[in-house]
This record gives C-alpha cells, sequence and structure tokens, in this order.
C-alpha cells in the first residue's frame, strides 16, 4: 500500500509546481483543490480503518475538495480576474525555488528519523516542500487570490503532515482545523470582496499605504 | 462553572445580534462583561479541579491571563459605551458580536490545557479580531486587517505544524500519543530531540508572530494604526498575552525537557532583537497609536526577556505581562480620545492635548511615563526586577543591552508623545464633537489607578498567583 | 497614646514632615481657586519645616541616629529607611529652601501664568518629598523610585510654562538626561544586588570585592550622579532646565535638587572599604575642570537665570573638587587634607543651598520688575527695588566667595587644603589653587556683571523704569538667606558644627584633625571690622560733604545726549573675558544685511550658544535620527516582504539550533 | 605693641610717599623738575575740603564703592609684615583672606564704576576685572612657591623665612618668583605699561576711567586706596627682595622704608622708559608673569 501513497505524495509535490508554474488562477485553484482531495485519500491509505478516520476522510475531501475551491471560484468570479500579472518572483524563479526548496525539504526530513510503522513514506518531504511552496507563492504573487491559494498550500502541507497522526490525533482537532480553516478563508473571502470594491483591484501591491517613511 | 467563562459571552454575542438599536446594543458589553469578571473571580477564589480528559484546567497562568484580560475587557465594554455613542451613525452589531466572541475564545486560551484546543481557541481569536480591525470600513483599514489576516494565519498555521511536531516525536518516542499538557511535560524528557527542536521553534515563530515578537512583528502597527482604541487596547492588551500564553505553555514544556537552555537563549535573542526593532522604529515616530504598537513590540520583547532569562527573571516577566496590557489599555484609550478630538493621529496636526482634552492628554502622559518604567507606576517595578536579575545573574550584557534599548525607546517615545500632549493647541483645527466627558475618561482613569497601586503595593494574592505561575515555569518563587 | 510616644521621637518628626511635604500640594489640586491652595501648601510648607529642622539639628548635634522599616510587600527586601549623619546633614537645605520657596512661591505665583498653578503647587511639595525619601532611603529600590519621583515632578514644574517652545525643549533635554542618568544608577543598584545579594544598602566600608567591579561602580555612580549634579560635560540639561523653570523651583533644583546628586555620589563612595586614588583625582580635575568651564561660560551669558545656572555649575564643581580632595587625602594617608577637603565640600553644600536660592529668588523679583531675563534690558532697578537689590548684593558677595559672607569660609578651607599639599613631595594638587583663584577672578566678572547691569545704572527699558518691589512673603525668605549667609561667613564654626557629625560618619580617621586650621575668630575679626571700618568712614565722609552736595547728569565724556541704551551692557561687560577665552563660548550673531544706498531698518541680535549642545550632541543625534529612517524601510508596506521575514526567520532559527 | 604702633604709622602715613617719588622720578626722567614729593598729600588734603558732585544716576552704591574699597585695603594691610617686622595679624591662610580683600575691593570698586551708568567707566570696570582675574593666579603661584619654601601659610613667617641662605640656595627661583610679583603689582595698580594713570583719554584707561565721577572726599579714599593698595603688593615684592636683616629693629624699619622708595623710583623708571602696551597685549604680558610664576614653582620642587 505504501508505495501507493507514495506516488500519491509525489503527484502532491507535482501539484506544487503546477501551481508555481501557472499563471492562470482558476486552474491553480482545482489543482489545490485536487491536492485537497489527495490529502482526502491518503489517510485511507495509510491507516487501518476506523469510524473516526472515515470522519476525516471525508470531511477533508468535502472542505479542501469542495466548500473551499467554490467559494474561490465564486471570489474570481466577481472580482472578474483569471490570470495573475507581474509577479514579484516570476514564474521560471518559482519553479527553480521550487525545485530547491523541494530538496531542503529532503535534507530537512532526512534529518528526522520516522517512526518504524512508517519507514520509507514519504510523507515529511512532501508535507515540509508543499509548505514551502505555499510561501513562494505567498511571497511572491501579488493577486490577493494567489495569497490565499499559497496560504491553502501551506495548510495542505501541514495536513499532509497531520496524516501520519491521523488516528493519533482526537477527532476535536482535526475537525476545529479544518473548521477554523473554512472559516479563515471565508473571512479572506469577504475581505477580498472588499478589497476589490474599495480599489477596483485585489492586487495587493496597492495595498501598501500603510508603511514608515 | 468553567464553560460558563466561554458560554455566556456567546450568548450576549448572540443577545447583541438580535438587539436592534444601535444604543442599547452597547449596554449588552458592560452586562455581559461584569458577569464574566464576577465568574472569574470566583473561579480565581477557588479553582475547580480539572474537566474529565482534563482538558480543561485553570491553572497559576491560566489565571493570571483570565484575570488580565476579564478586567481590561470590562473596563474596554465600559469604555464601549461611551466610545459608540459618538459614533452611531456607523452600525455597531459586528462589533458587539465579535467582541463578545473574542471575550469567550481569548477565556477558552485561559482555561485549556490541551495544545490542539489552545490552537483552535487561539486561532478563533484571530479571525473574531479581524472584523473589529475592519469597524472603519476605509481604505486603510481594510489594508490593516488584510495584512493582519494574513500573517497572523501564516503564524498560526506554522505553529499548527509545530504542535503536529509535537505530537509525532511522542510517536517517535514510543510514547502515549497526545497534546494534552501534563502527560506532555512529565515526558518532556524522553521527546525525540530532532523533533522537539522542530517542534519549539515552529511553535516559537507561529505564537512569535502572534504575540508580534520583531521581525513577525509587521501586522502591528498597521493593525493598531486603523483600528479603534478599544480594539488596539484588546490587541495590545488581551490577545498578546493569550498568544504569550501559548509561548508559556510551550516554554512548560521545553524547561521540562533537557534543553531548556537552549530555548531560553532563544528567546533571550528574540526578546533583544524585539527591543531593538521597537527602538529604531520609535525614534521620529510621527504616528502616535503607530508608536503605540512599536511599543508593544518592545514589550513583548521586554517579557520575553525575562523568560529567557529564567528564574528569579520568570515573577518578574509575569508581572510585567499584567502591568503591561493594564497600561497599555490606558495609553490606547485614551490616545483614542485625543484622536477622536482632533480626528488625527499625526503629531504635526496634534499638540496641546492637555488644553483641549484635559483628563485623556493627563492619562496618556501618565501612561507613557508608566509604560516607560517611571516610578511610582507598576512597570517600574517590574522592569527593575528583570533588570537586577539579568546583572543578578552576571549576565551583564543582556542587562546593559537591556537598559540601552529602554532608554533609547524613552527618548523616541517621549519626543513623540510630549509635543503632543504639552503646548498651544493649534488654531486651524478642524472643530470635533469629542471633547472629554464621564464615560469615555472613567475607564482608562480606573485601569491608571491599578497601574499606580501595582506600583507601589502587590496584593498578597496577585503575588501568591505570580509566585505558583513563576513555580510552573520553573522559577523558584 | 503610642502615637505621642512616637511624636516624641524626633526622628520620627522628621519622616512625618517627609509626608506632610509630599501632602502639601494635594489639597491645591482639589480646589477651585489655586491661590487658596498655594497658600494652605505655604503652611504646610512652614509645619513640615518647623517639625524639621529642630529636630535634625538635635539628632545631628546629639549624635541620634535612627532607623525604621517600612511595610511593604513589593519583592525587594525590607525597606529601610534611616537617618543617620550624612542623611540628617542633606535633610537641612531640603527643609530650609522647600519652606522658603513655597513662602516666595506665594507672591510669586499669581502673576504668573494661573494656567498650570495647581500643578506646580502639587509637585513643587512631590518634589522636595521625593528628595527628602532619597536621602532617608537604605534600599536600592526605594532609591531609585523616589529618585525618579524626584526627576520627574523636577520636570513638570519645570514645563509648567509649556505653552512657550524654549520651554518645551528645555523640558525634553532634562527629561532624556535625568533618564539616561536613571539608567546609569538602574545598572549600579543591579550590580550592587549582584555583588551583595540584597537591594538594601552595604554597610559603610564593607564593599571589598575586586577592583575593576568597584571602579565600575564608581564610575556609573559618578555617571548618574553626576548628571544630576552637573558635572561637565554632563551639564547639557542644566541651564535651560533652571532658566525655564519658575523662579522658587530654579531655587529648589539648583540649590538643593543638585546636591542630592553629591549625596548618592558620597553614599556610595562610602560603601567601598578601598578606595584608589584615581578616583580622587579623577573627582578633582573633573570638579576643577566644570568650576572653571562653568564660570566662564556663566561670565559671557545675558539671561540672568542661565547665568545663575551655569554659576551653579561652578559651584558643584567646587565642591566635586572638594570630594576629591578628601579621596586624594584618604588614599595618600593624609588626613589633613581629606578632612580639609570634605570639610570644605560639606560645607560649600551649605552655602551654595543658602545664596544660590537666594539670587534665584531675586533674579524673581527683577524678572517681575523687568519683565524679561535678559540683563541687557534691565538696569536701574536698584532705585526701584532696594530690598531685592540689598539682598542680592550680598548674594553676589557670597557666591564670589568674598570675605564677610559664607563662601569665603569653604574656599578658604579648600585652598588650605591646595597649599598644604604645596609641602608634599610633588605637589600636583597644589596646582589647584592657581585655578580656584582663576575660578575666584572670573566669579567676580560674572557677579559684578549680573549685579551691576541689572541693578546699577540707568533703565534700559520702560519696563525696568517702572518696576515695583517685590511683596513682603517674597522678600522675608530672601533676608533670611541674606542674614544666614552672613552668619555663615561671620561665624564659620555654627556650620562646621554641623559638617563635622557627617564628617566624622564618612571618615572616621579624619577624627583626629578636626578642628580648622584656621582660628575662627579670624574670620569674625576680619568680617567685623571691614563692616565697621566701611560704616565708620562711611559716616565720617558723609559728615565731611553735608550740604555740599550737588548733583547733575553723569559726565557723558562731552558726549551731549547720552540715552541708556549707550550704557555698557551685560555683553558688552563680559565681552573683552570671552574673547581671551576663546572657542569655550561661541556666541550666534544674527545679522540682517544692510544693503542698498539708503539700507532699510536692520536688526543685530545675539545670543550666546551651548557650544557642547549645538556643535556636538544635536548633531550626532540628527544622524542617529536619519539613520533609524534608513532602517525604517524594513517595514514598507508590501506584505509579500513581511511573509519573507516570517520565513526567513523561521529558516534561521532551525539552523540554529540543528 | 611698638612694632605695632610703627607698623600703623609706615601704612598710614607712607603710602602717597610712593606716589610722589614715583612723579619726581618721572619728571626727572623728563627733565623737569616735577611736582614735590608731598604732592599727593597736599591733592588728598585739598579733597577731603571739597564738596562732591553726585551723579542723578547713582544709588548708595557708589558712595559705598570707595569707602569698601579703603576699608577692605585698611584691613588687609594689618597682614603684611613690614620689612623684618612681623605683622600685627597672622595666621594660617592670612595671605588668602589678604588676596580676597583686594578681591572684594575690586568689586565694589567695579560695581561703583557701572553705577554711573557711563559707557566709559563700564569699559573701565570691565577690564579691571578681567585683567585681575589673569593677575590673580600669578600671585597664588607665587604665594604657593612661598609656601613650599618655607612650610607655612601665613605671610609673616613665609616673607621673613627669604633670608640670604634661602637666596643662595634658591635664587634662580627666587628672582623668576619677582619678576612675576612685579608685573603683578604694575597691574593691579594700573601702572605703565598696563594702564597710564596721568593720561585722560577714557578709552585707553582703565582704573582712571572708573573713577572719573567721583569727587571730593570720596575721591580722596579711592586715592588713598590705591597708593595703599600700591604699597602693600610692594611691601611683599620688598619683603622677598631685600631679605638682609640687621639685629636692630629701627634700622630694620629704616630698611624696609628705603626698600619701598626705591620700588617706587624702579616703577618711576619702568613708567618713563617703557610705553604703555594695546589692551590686546595686556593679556600676554600677565599669561608670562603666570608663566615666570609657575617655572619659580618648578624649579624650587626640582
Amino acid at each position: 500500500m505504501n508505495s501507493l501513497a507514495d506516488q500519491l505524495l509525489v503527484l502532491c509535490l507535482l501539484i506544487n509546481f503546477a501551481v508555481l508554474g501557472t499563471s492562470r488562477l482558476a486552474f491553480s485553484v482545482r489543482s489545490v483543490a485536487v491536492q485537497g482531495v489527495l490529502l482526502g485519500v491518503l489517510p485511507a491509505l495509510v491507516h487501518p480503518f476506523s469510524w473516526h478516520l472515515a470522519f476525516i476522510v471525508v470531511s477533508i475531501i468535502l472542505v479542501k475538495g469542495g466548500l473551499i475551491p467554490v467559494l474561490i471560484i465564486r471570489a474570481i468570479k466577481k472580482a472578474e480576474i483569471e490570470r495573475e500579472f507581474s509577479p514579484f518572483i516570476g514564474y521560471i524563479p518559482s519553479l527553480v525555488l521550487g525545485a530547491l526548496f523541494t530538496s531542503l525539504a529532503f535534507i530537512f526530513a532526512a534529518k528526522l528519523p520516522l517512526a518504524p510503522e512508517h519507514e520509507g513514506l514519504l510523507v515529511v518531504p512532501a508535507a515540509a516542500a508543499t509548505l514551502m511552496s505555499g510561501f513562494l507563492v505567498l511571497m511572491g504573487r501579488r493577486k490577493a487570490i494567489s495569497q490565499v491559494l499559497g496560504y491553502l498550500l501551506m495548510e495542505n502541507g501541514i495536513f499532509l503532515f497531520g496524516l501520519l497522526l491521523a488516528d493519533a490525533m482526537p477527532v476535536m482537532v482535526e475537525a476545529g482545523a479544518l473548521l477554523d480553516l473554512l472559516v479563515g478563508i471565508f473571512v479572506m473571502g469577504i475581505v477580498i470582496n472588499h478589497i476589490s470594491r474599495e480599489f477596483s483591484s485585489i492586487d495587493t501591491s496597492r495595498l501598501s499605504a500603510l508603511r514608515e517613511e | 462553572m468553567m464553560w460558563a467563562l466561554v458560554l455566556l459571552p456567546l450568548l450576549g454575542a448572540a443577545l447583541t445580534w438580535l438587539v436592534p438599536d444601535n444604543r442599547r446594543r452597547a449596554w449588552v458589553l458592560p452586562v455581559v462583561s461584569l458577569a464574566h469578571l464576577a465568574i472569574t473571580a470566583a473561579l480565581i477564589a477557588e479553582a475547580p479541579a480539572a474537566s474529565p480528559g482534563g482538558w480543561i484546567l485553570l491553572d497559576a497562568l491560566g489565571k493570571l491571563v483570565l484575570a488580565g484580560n476579564s478586567v481590561l475587557f470590562t473596563v474596554c465594554s465600559l469604555y464601549a459605551v461611551g466610545y459608540l455613542a459618538y459614533r452611531l451613525k456607523r452600525p455597531n452589531r459586528v462589533l458587539c458580536a465579535s467582541l463578545l466572541v473574542c471575550l469567550s475564545a481569548t477565556s477558552l486560551v485561559a482555561i485549556s490545557h490541551h495544545l490542539g484546543l489552545l490552537w483552535i481557541a487561539l486561532e478563533a481569536t484571530t479571525l473574531t479580531m479581524a472584523p473589529l480591525i475592519y469597524f472603519n470600513h476605509n481604505a486603510r483599514s481594510i489594508e490593516a486587517t488584510w495584512k493582519y489576516l494574513l500573517i497572523c494565519s501564516v503564524g498560526i498555521a506554522i505553529a499548527l505544524l509545530g504542535l503536529f511536531f509535537l505530537a509525532y516525536s511522542t510517536i517517535v518516542a514510543r510514547q502515549e500519543v497526545t497534546l494534552l499538557l501534563p502527560t506532555l511535560i512529565n515526558n518532556a524528557a524522553g521527546l525525540h530531540p530532532g523533533w522537539r527542536h522542530a517542534a519549539f521553534i515552529f511553535l516559537l515563530v507561529g505564537f512569535g508572530s502572534k504575540m508580534g515578537l520583531a521581525p513577525l512583528h509587521t501586522w502591528k502597527p498597521d493593525a493598531y494604526g486603523e483600528a479603534p482604541g478599544l480594539v488596539g487596547a484588546l490587541l495590545a492588551g488581551g490577545l498578546v498575552n493569550c498568544a504569550l500564553l501559548a509561548l508559556l505553555r510551550v516554554y512548560q514544556i521545553a524547561v521540562a525537557s533537557t534543553e531548556g537552555a537552549l530555548f531560553q537563549e532563544v528567546l533571550l535573542v528574540m526578546g533583544l532583537v524585539s527591543m531593538a526593532f521597537a527602538a529604531v522604529f520609535m525614534a521620529r515616530q510621527s504616528d502616535f497609536k503607530r508608536m503605540l504598537a512599536y511599543s508593544s513590540v518592545e514589550h513583548v520583547g521586554i517579557i520575553t526577556v525575562a523568560l529567557g532569562l529564567g528564574h528569579g527573571a520568570l515573577f518578574a516577566g509575569l508581572l510585567h505581562m499584567i502591568n503591561n496590557s493594564l497600561t497599555k489599555g490606558v495609553l490606547f484609550l485614551s490616545c483614542g480620545n485625543i484622536h477622536r478630538a482632533y480626528n488625527s493621529k499625526s503629531t504635526q496636526f496634534v499638540r496641546g492635548a492637555i488644553r483641549r482634552t484635559p483628563w485623556s492628554g493627563a492619562l496618556f502622559m501618565a501612561a507613557f511615563l508608566a509604560i516607560t518604567g517611571s516610578p511610582p507606576f507598576a512597570p517600574f517595578v517590574s522592569e527593575f526586577l528583570i533588570v537586577s536579575s539579568a546583572f543578578g545573574q552576571g549576565n551583564h550584557v543582556t542587562g546593559a543591552l537591556f537598559l540601552l534599548f529602554l532608554a533609547l525607546i524613552f527618548i523616541g517615545m517621549a519626543s513623540t508623545v510630549l509635543p503632543v500632549v504639552l503646548g498651544e493647541v493649534p488654531k486651524d483645527l478642524e472643530r470635533t464633537r469629542y471633547r472629554d466627558a464621564f464615560p469615555t475618561v472613567f475607564p482608562p482613569l480606573i485601569l491608571m489607578g491599578i497601574v499606580l497601586v501595582l506600583g507601589v503595593w502587590i496584593p498578597e494574592p496577585l503575588r501568591v498567583l505570580l509566585h505558583d505561575a513563576a513555580a510552573l515555569l520553573g522559577g523558584e518563587a | 497614646m503610642l502615637f505621642f510616644d512616637m511624636m516624641r521621637d524626633p526622628a520620627f518628626l522628621v519622616l512625618c514632615a517627609i509626608v506632610l511635604a509630599g501632602c502639601s500640594g494635594l489639597p491645591g489640586l482639589f480646589l477651585r481657586h489655586g491661590t487658596l491652595g498655594q497658600r494652605l501648601a505655604s503652611v504646610a510648607a512652614l509645619t513640615s519645616s518647623l517639625l524639621a529642622l529642630p529636630s535634625i539639628l538635635y539628632l545631628l548635634l546629639g549624635g541620634g541616629e535612627a532607623s525604621f522599616t517600612l511595610n511593604w510587600n513589593l519583592p525587594f527586601g525590607p525597606c529601610e529607611v534611616a537617618l543617620d549623619p550624612l542623611s540628617l546633614f542633606f535633610l537641612i537645605p531640603i527643609f530650609l529652601i522647600f519652606p522658603a520657596g513655597s513662602l516666595y512661591a506665594l507672591g510669586y505665583w499669581p502673576a504668573k501664568s494661573q494656567a498650570s498653578e495647581k500643578s506646580v503647587t502639587f509637585f513643587y511639595g512631590l518634589l522636595a518629598c521625593a528628595m527628602a525619601m532619597v536621602v532617608v532611603a537604605r534600599n536600592g529600590f526605594l532609591f531609585m523610585m523616589s529618585w525618579e519621583v524626584m526627576a520627574l515632578s523636577g520636570y513638570f514644574l519645570l514645563v509648567a510654562e509649556h505653552g512657550e517652545k524654549e520651554v518645551r525643549s528645555a523640558g525634553i533635554v532634562y527629561l532624556v538626561a535625568s533618564h539616561l542618568g536613571g539608567a546609569a544608577l538602574t545598572a549600579l543598584f543591579a550590580s550592587l544586588f549582584w555583588i551583595t545579594g540584597s537591594f538594601s544598602f552595604p554597610a559603610p566600608h564593607s564593599l571589598a570585592v575586586a577592583g575593576g567591579v568597584t571602579s565600575t561602580l564608581f564610575l556609573l555612580a559618578l555617571a548618574g550622579f553626576g548628571s544630576k549634579a552637573g558635572m561637565m560635560p554632563l551639564h547639557l540639561w542644566l541651564p535651560s532646565a533652571h532658566a525655564n523653570a519658575p523662579s522658587h523651583v530654579s531655587a529648589l533644583l539648583s540649590g538643593v535638587m543638585l546636591k542630592v546628586g553629591i549625596y548618592g555620589l558620597l553614599r556610595v563612595i562610602s560603601f567601598v572599604s578601598e578606595r584608589p586614588l584615581w578616583w580622587g583625582a579623577l573627582l578633582a580635575s573633573v570638579g576643577l575642570t566644570s568650576a572653571l568651564a562653568g564660570i566662564c561660560v556663566a561670565s559671557a551669558q545675558k539671561d540672568i537665570k542661565r547665568l545663575l545656572a551655569y554659576s551653579s555649575i561652578e559651584n558643584l564643581g567646587i565642591i566635586t573638587t572638594g570630594i576629591g580632595l578628601f579621596l586624594l587625602g584618604e588614599g595618600s594617608g593624609n588626613p589633613r587634607l581629606a578632612f580639609l577637603g570634605l570639610a570644605a565640600a560639606l560645607f560649600h553644600v551649605l552655602n551654595h543651598a543658602i545664596f544660590k536660592p537666594l539670587l534665584f529668588f531675586c533674579a524673581g523679583s527683577v524678572m517681575h520688575a523687568a519683565g524679561t531675563r535678559d540683563l541687557d534690558r534691565m538696569g536701574g532697578l536698584a532705585r526701584r527695588l532696594p530690598f531685592t537689590a540689598f539682598f542680592a548684593l550680598c548674594g553676589s558677595i557670597a557666591i564670589c566667595g568674598l570675605p564677610p559672607f559664607n563662601g569665603f569660609a569653604s574656599e578658604m578651607l579648600l585652598y588650605l587644603g591646595f597649599f598644604g599639599e604645596a609641602r608634599s613631595a610633588v605637589p600636583f594638587v597644589a596646582l589647584g589653587a592657581p585655578v580656584l583663584a582663576m575660578v575666584g577672578g572670573v566669579a567676580v566678572i560674572a557677579f559684578v556683571k549680573l549685579y551691576g547691569i541689572a541693578f546699577l545704572g540707568e533703565p534700559r527699558t520702560e519696563a525696568a523704569a517702572k518696576g515695583h518691589e517685590a511683596p513682603v512673603t517674597m522678600l522675608a525668605p530672601i533676608g533670611l538667606l541674606a542674614a544666614l549667609s552672613l552668619l555663615g561667613g561671620l561665624f564659620p564654626p555654627v556650620f562646621m558644627a554641623l559638617v563635622q557629625p557627617a564628617l566624622r560618619a564618612l571618615a572616621p580617621d579624619t577624627g583626629l584633625v578636626s578642628a580648622l586650621p584656621v582660628p575662627p575668630v579670624w574670620f569674625a575679626v576680619a568680617g567685623g571690622s571691614v563692616i565697621i571700618l566701611a560704616a565708620v568712614l562711611y559716616l565720617f565722609l558723609q559728615g565731611r560733604v553735608k550740604g555740599r552736595q550737588a548733583s547733575g547728569p553723569t559726565w557723558g565724556c562731552g558726549y551731549l545726549r547720552p540715552s541708556p541704551r549707550i550704557q555698557y551692557t551685560g555683553s558688552s561687560f563680559g565681552a573683552f573675558f570671552s574673547s581671551l577665552s576663546g572657542a569655550l563660548i561661541r556666541t550666534r550673531l544674527h545679522v540682517d544685511p544692510v544693503t542698498g544706498l539708503a539700507p532699510s531698518a536692520a536688526r543685530l541680535s545675539y545670543a550666546p550658544e551651548e557650544t557642547l549642545l549645538h556643535r556636538v550632541v544635536l548633531p550626532f543625534l540628527n544622524i542617529a535620527g536619519v539613520a533609524c529612517a534608513f532602517l525604517r524601510r524594513l517595514q514598507h508596506g508590501e506584505v509579500q516582504i513581511y511573509i519573507l521575514y516570517i520565513f526567513a526567520t523561521l529558516m534561521l532559527l532551525l539552523l540554529w539550533v540543528h | 605693641m611698638i612694632d605695632t604702633i610703627f607698623h600703623m604709622a609706615l601704612v598710614l602715613a607712607m603710602p602717597p610717599l610712593l606716589l610722589g617719588v614715583i612723579g619726581k622720578t618721572k619728571a626727572a626722567f623728563a627733565g623737569r623738575v616735577g611736582a614735590p614729593f608731598l604732592q599727593p598729600y597736599y591733592d588728598m588734603g585739598r579733597l577731603m575740603q571739597k564738596g562732591i558732585v553726585l551723579s542723578d544716576s547713582t544709588t548708595w552704591v557708589f558712595r559705598a564703592g570707595p569707602v569698601v574699597t579703603l576699608a577692605a585695603t585698611l584691613f588687609a594691610s594689618l597682614l603684611v609684615p613690614l620689612g623684618r617686622h612681623a605683622a600685627p595679624i597672622s595666621f594660617e591662610g592670612d595671605m588668602i583672606l589678604f588676596a580676597y580683600l583686594f578681591a572684594l575691593g575690586r568689586f565694589f570698586t567695579t560695581t561703583a564704576a557701572l553705577d554711573t551708568a557711563s559707557s566709559f567707566e563700564g569699559m573701565g570696570a570691565a577690564r579691571e576685572v578681567t585683567f585681575s582675574c589673569l593677575a590673580e593666579p600669578t600671585l597664588f603661584f607665587a604665594l604657593i612657591t612661598l609656601t613650599r619654601l618655607s612650610g607655612t601659610m601665613s605671610l609673616t613667617p613665609m616673607l621673613q623665612h627669604v633670608t640670604l641662605p634661602v637666596w643662595l640656595a634658591t635664587g634662580a627661583a627666587l628672582i623668576l618668583l619677582l619678576a612675576g610679583l612685579f608685573v603683578v603689582v604694575l597691574a593691579e595698580n594700573c601702572r605703565i605699561p598696563f594702564d597710564d594713570p596721568n593720561t585722560h583719554l577714557e578709552l585707553t584707561m582703565i582704573h582712571e576711567v572708573m573713577v572719573l565721577d567721583h569727587s571730593g572726599p570720596y575721591f580722596c579714599c579711592i586715592l588713598y586706596g590705591a597708593a595703599l593698595k600700591l604699597y602693600l603688593l610692594g611691601a611683599l615684592f620688598v619683603n622677598i627682595a631685600l631679605p638682609f636683616s640687621s639685629g636692630n629693629g629701627f634700622l630694620d624699619w629704616g630698611i624696609f622704608a628705603c626698600g619701598m622708595l626705591g620700588l617706587a623710583v624702579a616703577i618711576g623708571v619702568v613708567e618713563s622708559v617703557m610705553a604703555r602696551l594695546r589692551l590686546i597685549r595686556v593679556p600676554q604680558l600677565l599669561v608670562a608673569a603666570l608663566i615666570l610664576t609657575a617655572f619659580s614653582l618648578v624649579l624650587v620642587v626640582r
């Protein structure tokens, strides 16, 4: 089974690169959504069945694969934009950096031992790499929506790691985390609406009035 | 009983949502908060046992934070009544509701003994604060809100990963997998060092960005600058303490584990760096609300330095936590008044506040002196304790740097505050409705009184509480 | 019953007086009408000093000591308050000048702006109380607390008229300086805590640790207390602060608060058992430097209160020199020198506490009369304010250290100390005598200028011509102080009696030379006979010229239409000496250029500038400000960059721990 | 007792004579007969007969000036030993009192000058105080040197300690010291090259210009006080310059008186052969004197 899990993890990594490389927002939203679904599936592969596991799987798939993408897509529709213009970090550089960070992630993972039952799983590097790609998007993109995506990517990375503890963690924590994530995205969506109303664009580079002269 | 702390404000929030009228709605706040204060007092008087499963427990640290927040929130809600009376045009349903939700979340932070729960509550406070910062509904406030939301969410996410690391380290160490604080503390020594290190760093960065340790503080000036005065007070006095409490939980584990020293070293450096940042950004600051934000960065730094020093400094650090939040309350409320009276927060327009708003001006002055560590106010006591314990441990470099930064910050702050308070009121000034009145002056006055009293006499219960809390952190009482 | 027993205890009375002084201004805060509050405050002040002074003298002369432990629960160990000779000695000026000032304020303040009167009344009492607490405190924290309260109330008094920009900037400079000093002191007491493990003061001569440590302590104390005592070059805050405060406040600030700095220095020195010789050398040189430089700058001032402020720097320099001689004498096993130095220092503390407030009070009355602080706009006030003029003359003579007033007695002791060293193997110390002589000479310049320009000659402005004598509430304290300074000059033993106990407490081993080398009778003889001779001569001459007096205008050397403006002004009086003393004294000139064939009216204005402040410190601060402004770019608004900070921090910390 | 009477007699009677001698000497140099030796006495007597004219702008300070100055100088005259005879009053540190009494006199003279509201007198006062505060250190250096030589801090033993053997031992130092003292004597008494008592160009004067407005008996006081001051400082000088002591007391009085007259002649010579210095040069000369006395101290220490 682990081999299959590993392949899925590699798929996650690839999705990171897809998000890093594209300028089309809708596409990156969908890929993040796919990553979310994979996140949902993975625990089912790694851990033996249990109701609580099932609950987690379902809820993750629902939230990350369904609710959040819908929310964001709607926001995109409202703001009438479909691509990212002139990011701080270009697409090629961000791909290169992504590769760099991924290798960093593997080094990082090598330093930390895994529990025997997780030996040979790519979870830690995948998680770290996804986290850092999330950071990369957050740092690199101008549009508020892309930053939300970056945040989602980070969260995905964290949940990737979380699946190592899926059966150990109490339901409540997972659920609460998910809920918080959901609400957070929801609030962000609202704010984005307000931004687009205030500035007639959701270009965060406009949001630099508050600074020290 | 303890659930009441969390549920009561939620009920209040629901109530505020139902009340149709702006003016009456504001009155819900003081009622609820006073009840909350009463419950808090009762709980501190005799601490109830842990909840089944031990997720909910009110220990000395929790009591400190809870008490501080409850008092501060009560004062702020009293102030809110007077304040909202000036802002009747703006709908305040969201404001009142989220204030109360925030109160319940902070209470949950204080009483939760399970790190996961703690994290959830903390994230909740982050989210509820967003609409408060956005209260003024203008371009600047939305920018501030966006930055606050993004940075704090990122930070809190990192903290979550840190928690996962911690949990996983228990798995690696073949212990029972849990995020329950007592268990973690007991097994801390056994945790796998690599994972433990990573966990501590992630948690520090995560909670640090919520606390506003430099250079993770970048959201602070914007949020504090744009939010209304009382929201600023809650941010700087209440939420900072919640994040700090989370950090303190980590600290407990770190101290219990073998390498408390390393963690303390990191804290020391972070604290000093924050003070240095504050000193630099304080100089020639022309916006006195942003200045307060940097002052908050400074004081978070001071507390962190105290944690880094450990031993006797812990008592001082905890005392400073309380002092800071109370004094910050006075500062934000009074400077909110001044802001209303001049309709500007830039030093080039705001002059001679002592003439135009005598009470707020005087309070602002007094609170400035207090926060910069001048007797007979409380922060002087705690800062003096921290310095002397720094020197007392023979850690002279820290002590000297500490004093140096304090002096620089004093200079910077004085050159901003004094012109605002003293001097003649500029002639060409747009006329504003606000003048000092009882409802907006009395609340900060109470806080100032408390700060003054704590400066010369620490009540016995508080002293005991501080000692117990310090003991929890491994400082000798 | 118990209460009455306690009231019989003089030490307890002193504490009561301190508390009373602190509360003296309280009722004024709540009274609608300020003058009533001031009246109550004055009454309270007088009562407090009537309680305190007799008890202090009783304890001091009776050799009594007392210590109390206040009950507090701050975590700084027992809060001890004690009255030993040193404290008692330094309490005297406080309880002498505080009531005098508040009596003076009764007449002085109502004429000034009513706006901040209440706060002044309140903080004036608080200042006195805080100074007294500093002097009696035996616990590091209590000391620092009272110290800071003292500094702050000083600040609030100083910015009483904060409407004026000059006052505000003076206030900021003062506040910053005293905060820096406070930081040094905090470090000092924290280090003491590190050494002794408690915040209570160590017993005298009990501190025996490595030389480096004690020297650090000493330097910290010098930085902290020296800046408060206005030693050069830490004096920057002093002149403008004392010039801009209300006069009775300036009197208290410069007459007493500076001495508190000296007290602190002496106290810290008394802890240490082993005192290196270079401490004394350093103190002596610092003292002589600030005495000379201070009086030179003073001689160039045109602002009457600035002049007085700089002369405070001079006098504090003299005191410091005395302490320096004391340490030198002790270090080199020369009890005579030690005795003379310390005696001179303590004696001069008393003297300066008498004649400086006297002069500040007079300056206040003069400012009332002439409506300005600018000497060059005064003149001819002696005819308008005969009493003030007379007392000012006494003060000026006294502060120049001339017989028959008290300034002479203390400087005499210092001279004897210096001359005594002339006989030693390497008479470096003796070289202080010519410097002191120079200081005396320049002091004559400064105060002849102050007195002559302000009070004598013709009024230079209408305001000065229409001056009015001060009310009796203002004259009474002035007269009292003048009488005291004459007393001290004619009968030095009276003051020495107060100095002796403190002296013995500080330097037990100087007990064997505890008598003045000069038979004190000569002071009385010299002063008395000069006065009597003068009186006799005067009467004789008046007899000769009786009925043969004519009067006319001053001979204008053939100049027909003299105007008051052609008189020698203060600036021109000091200009000749300033031209000799070079870079130390710069004068800023503002000249409107005179252009064209028929030039329009042009102005020329001039003011002596504080060289160190304007040429060194302020530019440096500006550079620092610019540097900070550059660093502030870090916070430049792009949220992406902020996230980068987080990421970078995370990575760095991870690298650190791994 | 008898010594005291002699002392008083000399001090009170002799000073004007010095002025006479100086005048005569200058006259002789100028090839004139000159005023009689006793001329100053006549002048003072006549002044005592006159009434006074007071400026409208003066106060009591104006009259107190000469009086206090004279009183201070008179008391100072009790501190200086004349020749080998002890001073009537002598105690540790009396030399400081001596110096400070002159300072007191200066204080009052200058304030009195400022009291007249005349710009010239103000100018004179400014110069007076400035120069004397440069002359003061010189005097004190000299006193340090003497203290070191004699080991006492009182004028009488200090000056009487200077005897021939001492001269032989430390001649060089004493010569430097005398040179310095001589400059001080000239400066303090406003003689050429510092000030010209005879000129009447106000701008160049120091002492004379300060007393322009005094008249009658008060002016007499001033003249007499000035003469007395010259006499006392001169006495310091002569005490060191003439270390001889014939066993006989009366002879000593004579020697001293001759010494004083000699000094007067010397001053007269200087005044005749030298021109008055420009004001700017005066401080330089005073500093030079200071350096001389400093050197004398160095020589003694070595």
